[in-house]
């Protein structure tokens, strides 16, 4: 599943929705990894009070379902979902989630974070913040790897 | 025709429409831009065409959608 | 949050209600990376009916909270969880939940790998299958990383 | 005294309750297993005093609580 959405979602319920979609998850995918990246009130030592975020339409579903393809080719998936908020958003609330179920672990792991850094890579999405004094784009994202 | 895109920043600084360009015969994507912006396109600017990312080499072809933006920020943290 | 519990579990309501206890997480974690290990119907290319897991009292607390511990002090993490079944398992049940919330994406993607490594490699549970016909003691754990 | 435990096969095999042992002098882990079980030890049987690991050659003291265990399975996948 792959989803850009303008409103709010709680991740939470969002993946047991995927799930109940898919029942012949339930007893085959031992392993299941998600990431949620949430907006926070902070950046670069400044408070943001909203978040406003621009997509490519076309080319983000483009993008998003390659990413989700590769990752279902370089492991043995048994699902994954990706869904990313656009427009106006908020602190605390969810920005994007990734999902993925597979039979053991590694596949999970490794296929979550996968996706997480070819979409922070390549998916055509923009922020701008809106500071207590002005407004800025975000310019660039932070290292996916600690090395 | 092409059909010329800017996104975010580059978006507010050269108008928020889709603009059309008349294809020129060899017009290149770097050319699109020089047409499109009249200026030097600045450091770290994505180029697609098509919706597949593209160099500024890339040769335009009539009814192309060619679209420039900044490094892409999306995700979160 | 560290327990082990003899009753089923629904980690998606988990997650949240450890959020709603730590309020502070909201629009400061940015990042948040959860695992799911759930029981599979087939092991070994044989079908499994039910698990049944045994653990060390103390010792497995003790050595969840030592992870947990060691986790916090590798990665700058915001909050750690780690929710574990004992007792009788039936296929779909999930046996382990591991969430972190963290600033940013690779502590959490790091530390919630890490801690879920450690516990498979030291954490003194074990696992009875009954199959068809008889039972078995699951000899040792698939390996986590694939290379 | 020594306190003993077995968890998961060997606690089928050599009986499910605990097991008190008069600690004798200069007694190791590995005596305990002797003492307790009464045969050589498997391959890959894990030890633990007082809920941490230890190899054989641990010393015992009196009190202690000696655990002897399979590889760990928890988790799952």
């Amino acid at each position: 599943m792959i989803e850009i959405r303008s409103q709010a979602f709680d991740p939470w319920q969002e993946i047991p929705a995927y799930q109940a979609a898919h029942p012949e998850l339930k007893t085959r995918a031992g392993a299941s990894a998600a990431f949620v990246g949430t907006m926070r009130d902070f950046n670069q030592d400044e408070r943001v009070d909203t978040l406003f975020l621009e997509h490519y339409p076309g080319m983000t579903d483009k993008h998003l379902t390659a990413i989700r393809d590769e990752a279902m080719q370089r492991w043995p998936l048994l699902g994954a979902m990706i869904l990313h908020r656009i427009g106006e958003v908020h602190p605390g609330d969810p920005i994007v989630l990734v999902a993925v179920w597979s039979a053991h672990r590694a596949a999970a792991f490794e296929a979550c974070r996968f996706i997480m850094e070819d979409l922070k890579s390549k998916a055509p999405f923009w922020k701008k913040e809106t500071l207590q004094q002005g407004e800025r784009w975000v310019e660039s994202n932070t290292p996916g790897y600690s090395n | 025709m092409v059909r010329v895109k800017f996104f975010a920043s580059l978006r507010e600084q050269f108008g928020a429409g889709d603009l059309d360009l008349p294809l020129r015969p060899g017009m290149s994507v770097s050319d699109v831009w020089a047409a499109a912006a009249g200026q030097p396109m600045p450091e770290h600017v994505l180029m697609a065409r098509n919706l597949e990312y593209v160099q500024g080499d890339c040769a335009v072809e009539d009814g192309d959608e060619i679209a420039f933006f900044p490094p892409v920020t999306g995700g979160a943290a």
